[in-house]
């Protein structure tokens, strides 16, 4: 047990180093995702239309509620959750097949291509 | 007749020591934290059955343990030993995780990095205490509160160790809900304890897609060691917000991930032979596991509570600790103790985003830890 | 074919040590099983207490019912596994969080963690 | 024009012998069992396509079979051939199987130990026969009518002949409705197949937790051969049973389960090539496995009639044939001949303890043969 | 200082070139097209990540990438290297495919070897440019427009362009929808396009059964090289159609093919680095892929056109373009550009036939390339 | 670039080698899956009676609705896909027991055997 450990082990530089890319990297990760929004704002204005049918909100409680009744939190919170969870087995079931259109009635109608649909 | 006295001179009565006997009794305590107090069970039952089994992995002449080539274990304990299994646990981590609430908190994202003071000043302390330096970086990283990634930094810099550095950071993570409510306790004052922070904003499905791609550039280019890990956590985090792979982010999110989590869980127990792991260094592993974890759960507090120096839109410094990661008890922990004070003060969601972004830390920790020292 | 091929390849002593040593195993099995209920009674006081609500009883079919009416029986049993597959059904969805508060519900009304419960 | 001429050189056509034929038209009668008969399905379908598959996989040059080095099949036959798919299947199967009637019925598990006769005295016969011995303990484990233990132990001991002992060991695991009842008829009286057993006790949750880590340390310390196969059965089973760790059980007894049948099945078939296959040793192994099994199936008998000796509740000894394994198979078919006397008797569920208690016994022989016979 | 110096100089900024960032690009457009255009979602996500990832993996000294050894991506893409992933698609997509529409068109299959012409020619061509015959064979398969396929065909002849290839492949498989119709309508008349065909016969589930099991057995003896994926491919099949093994084709088709998908998908990706990807030989790769689809669909459409001067029941050439596989896409394409001229016209049913016999074409078709081509 | 290439490689003779093989193989393909179907129903007089309760037809739409209106084929289409679905989803909870007799509601009645009825 000796300081001199430390030292020729280089410990305090592998230190300092240490925390400043780790600072470096969530700092730029923070900044990215900070930033994030107002570019896919400003360089949304194609991709919006396009994409509207998609672009659903997170179910992140909104603001107006954050300091309300606890139980109707519990309630809101559970009913998303449980939105949720159904969301997620059936899309369990989904496929890769394109959804957008008539076509896709047809498809079904053959009611023989849906195993085939996610093959690679 | 001589037959039988040869195979009982193979058998268990012969071969097993006391320090086994040790070790298969800390699997049943394992085993038991998991089963009575919930206790991290989905790696506690693995680890601790792993443990018996290795313990009695003893018989002379026959392949068996972890570490006789050719046996089944070792086979299994190969994607520990190589690294395969951290990051393929990472890539169902990814799938299952929501980043929602650190997208819209991006400033709490840095209490993830100040946690990380843990890992580093744990480093000096293995150092003087006269561990090699790569050996000090494997022990460091148990403050980085994060089973895989553990694992992972211990295979490349100190295979000899790792059974030790991962009992250790599986234990402590265990234990956050007994660790670190003391030291959040001492380090804020009640009133720090009722702050209320608002709410988060909404996050686009456009803002979760492109998280995951520009996160892993960002960290990939600043650290590269953090590539692997980094890498299979963004991947799988895309799988599950692109919206088209679904099925794959299912998959990975449950039978992959279980099926990792048995392999890695059990080997590593396995790996916990008496003869290899009750060895004064451990000791000192252990030791240095809980001054970690207790660094880092001060350094995100303290990080929270000067940064509350600079914003108008106070921190609850609680959320610091949360930035240690161990996903997501320690996000739990916090909210367990805000709510003393405030029945109504849900700092959860909150802590998420420190909890998250500390996975991202010790990531990148272990990518730096890796190519300083790395041979 | 001769039976000296026996005798060299210690035949006999195998098959003695082998049945010796399965014997030995499965009776020692045998023991442990018949004791451990008897050592969990006494040894059970604290731990009865703590984990009550969890005790479940196995799903044997109850003496009584032994020889009753074999159509008795088999609705009895099949009513026991149905339930005992929806159980399992909904475990496949349980996630390890703590079951056994107040604390819970609120974790529910967030609705944000059950994805990371999971987690190592 | 000489391409297509060398071309057919290396085709079927050219290259598939008679011995070829008849090896895919036992894969094609495999399957045909599998689906007309219902006969073991899960190994039967992919053991036989497996079969046509390793028969036509005859073209010099190139590397197509599981014993071509680099060739696919010899990595899927590298699980079979180290022993790593059969405890990834006792995983599974622990993770399914409900211990309760065993632990309400210990006297029945000395059952599953005296049916093990049948790999002992099969031993001796195939030294008899002029096998060497530890060809002959695998050849003896056949007895065990148990599909994994058959494969890691022939893994171990005698790899040239694991698939012939595979084969035998699931074709007769597949036979067990048509081997056994006869036998069971002749060694039992009406009497003595008209006993009613007394219904099990209730058996609690605590049993169920410590039955798997108690069973496993008794195993590995009286036969550590058996470490591997009866740490991964009682691991799965403590997986099941922990109550706290369901989702990797669910994994472990569905897809981990599911994959490691598909690939053990396909590649042990794909390893029954003709020239290795269809020998005259392969043709003593299949007497012997008969044997083995009636053996096996009397020795169960014959041990419930001698404790009946000294019970005051008599054991009907239609459940001592159950102790061969085969699970579940056999326990049904104690039930089916029980039934013929009185359809009212209801012996399955007693014939699982000794069923279960009998997959143990095997290990432990395994485990036994294997450190005996090895080296 | 000195360390955080030498540590910037092993970090991305400093390693990272101009052609690194070319193929990150390419990576992101890849996820955009999946997540945008819905292109082939579950193949161009895994591979456009990993190729982020592994064109990140640049840190000189560190063990990261795909080809440097004992890396963990090196582990992943074993699979790719040794050609295991492929067979294991073919079986999940065995066991998720109907081949009823094939079995009740006999005479369709032919039109999924006519349009295999496109592998052939290409291989000319690629000679004919100045690659080896090994390397024009590797590139002749994308004309047989299957991903498993030529990775398989890639991995035994020219590992160094696999990459290429595989990306190649993909990619083009992705633009189907773009590249066939043109073709369609300039080789069909309008008469032609408007044809309607009979719809299919009643298939038994015997015949069902059956099919795997013949179709295994003559396409191994022709071309014996195709017996690993087309074996794997009737094994999934017959796993699906016998009925008594659901539950494993359940997993071949869900869990198994999607871990398989994830790990091929992200390590063909991570292959994709540009120091060994931009070249030349890769433009030459592309042009001559593209190429290759062209002739294969022309190939499908004018063997229909030819086939309709023998039959009275006229063929609509339409569905001879699904011959190229590219399952399902190819097919929908077909059904799309005939409901173009009449919306009442359902060819999918008829154009899945050709689709699924190309996919065994192709199969044949590396298979047989394989054996002339390799050592 | 040069035709030399081609004529070194041995271009063409693979090329026609290819052709050739691959179409004598879907070719025999084609003829055996055309054959098939007759085979059967020569073959088939013992084993139809005894699997008569097995052989279920497969969800091909029948010839006289090809052309009717489209409407109503995708009802069908989707009504025999949904049946599907269902009967998969079922299967996926089937077990190898053999379901053909009396017998088998005993086993239910029990219980216990379920989860170990899969096993090897
Ligand atoms: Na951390
Ligand atoms: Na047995
Ligand atoms: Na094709």
């Amino acid at each position: 047990m000796s300081i001199d450990n430390v030292l020729t082990g280089h410990g305090l530089g592998i230190a300092v180093t240490g925390m400043t890319v780790v600072f470096a990297g969530l700092v730029l990760v923070s900044l990215y995702i900070r930033v994030l929004p107002r570019v896919l704002e400003e360089a949304g204005g194609l991709a919006r239309r396009r994409r509207d049918r998609q672009a659903t909100d997170s179910t992140v409680v909104p603001a107006a509620l954050s300091s309300a009744d606890p139980a109707l939190l519990a309630a809101i919170g559970y009913v998303l959750q449980a939105e949720r969870e159904h969301a997620l087995a059936l899309d369990d079931q989904r496929i890769t097949l394109r959804e957008d259109d008539e076509e896709q009635r047809v498809w079904t109608a053959i009611g023989k291509m849906r195993t085939l649909a996610t093959r690679m | 007749m001589d037959i039988l006295l040869e195979f009982l001179g193979q058998s268990g009565f012969a071969n097993v020591t006391l320090g086994n006997l040790v070790m298969i009794a800390i699997g049943i305590t394992f085993i038991s934290l998991a089963i009575v107090k919930h206790y991290e069970p989905l790696l506690l039952v693995p680890i601790g059955f792993g443990a018996i089994v290795g313990n009695l992995a003893v018989a002379p002449g026959m392949s068996l343990s972890v570490y006789d080539e050719g046996s089944v274990l070792s086979y299994l304990y190969y994607g520990v030993s190589q690294g395969i299994y951290p990051p393929l646990i990472f890539l169902g981590i990814g799938a299952m995780t929501d980043f929602s609430t650190m997208l819209s908190n991006p400033k709490l994202v840095l209490l993830g990095a100040a946690a990380q003071v843990g890992i580093f000043l744990t480093l000096i302390g293995a150092l003087y205490i006269g561990f090699t330096p790569a050996e000090a970086g494997a022990i460091g990283i148990i403050g980085g509160a994060d089973g895989p990634t553990a694992i992972f930094l211990s295979a490349k810099l100190a295979p000899h160790l790792l059974g030790a550095i991962a009992i250790s950071a599986y234990s402590y993570m265990a234990l956050v809900p007994v660790i670190q409510p003391p030291i959040m306790k001492l380090l804020t004052t009640r009133e720090e304890r009722l702050i209320r922070m608002k709410a988060p904003r909404k996050v686009t499905t456009r803002e979760k897609i492109m998280f995951p791609v520009g996160t892993l550039i960002i960290c990939a280019l600043i650290a590269p060691g953090s590539l692997v890990l980094i890498g299979m956590l963004m991947f799988g985090n895309l799988l599950k917000e692109s919206g088209v792979t679904e099925r794959l982010a299912q998959t990975a999110r449950t039978g992959m991930i279980d099926i990792v989590t048995i392999l890695l869980g059990f080997s590593v127990g396995a790996s916990t032979q008496a003869q290899t792991f009750l060895t004064p260094q451990s000791i000192g592993i252990f030791a240095l596991g809980a001054i970690s974890f207790a660094i880092a759960t001060a350094g995100g507090i303290l990080a929270a509570k000067a940064m509350n120096l600079f914003l108008t839109e106070k921190i609850n410094p609680l959320v610091g600790a949360a930035g240690v990661s161990a996903v997501p008890d320690s996000a739990r922990v916090d909210q367990h103790v805000g709510q003393e004070e405030d029945p109504n003060n849900f700092l959860l969601m909150h802590a998420m985003a420190p909890n998250v972004a500390g996975v991202i830390g010790s990531a990148i920790a272990a990518g730096i830890l890796w190519s300083v020292l790395v041979g």
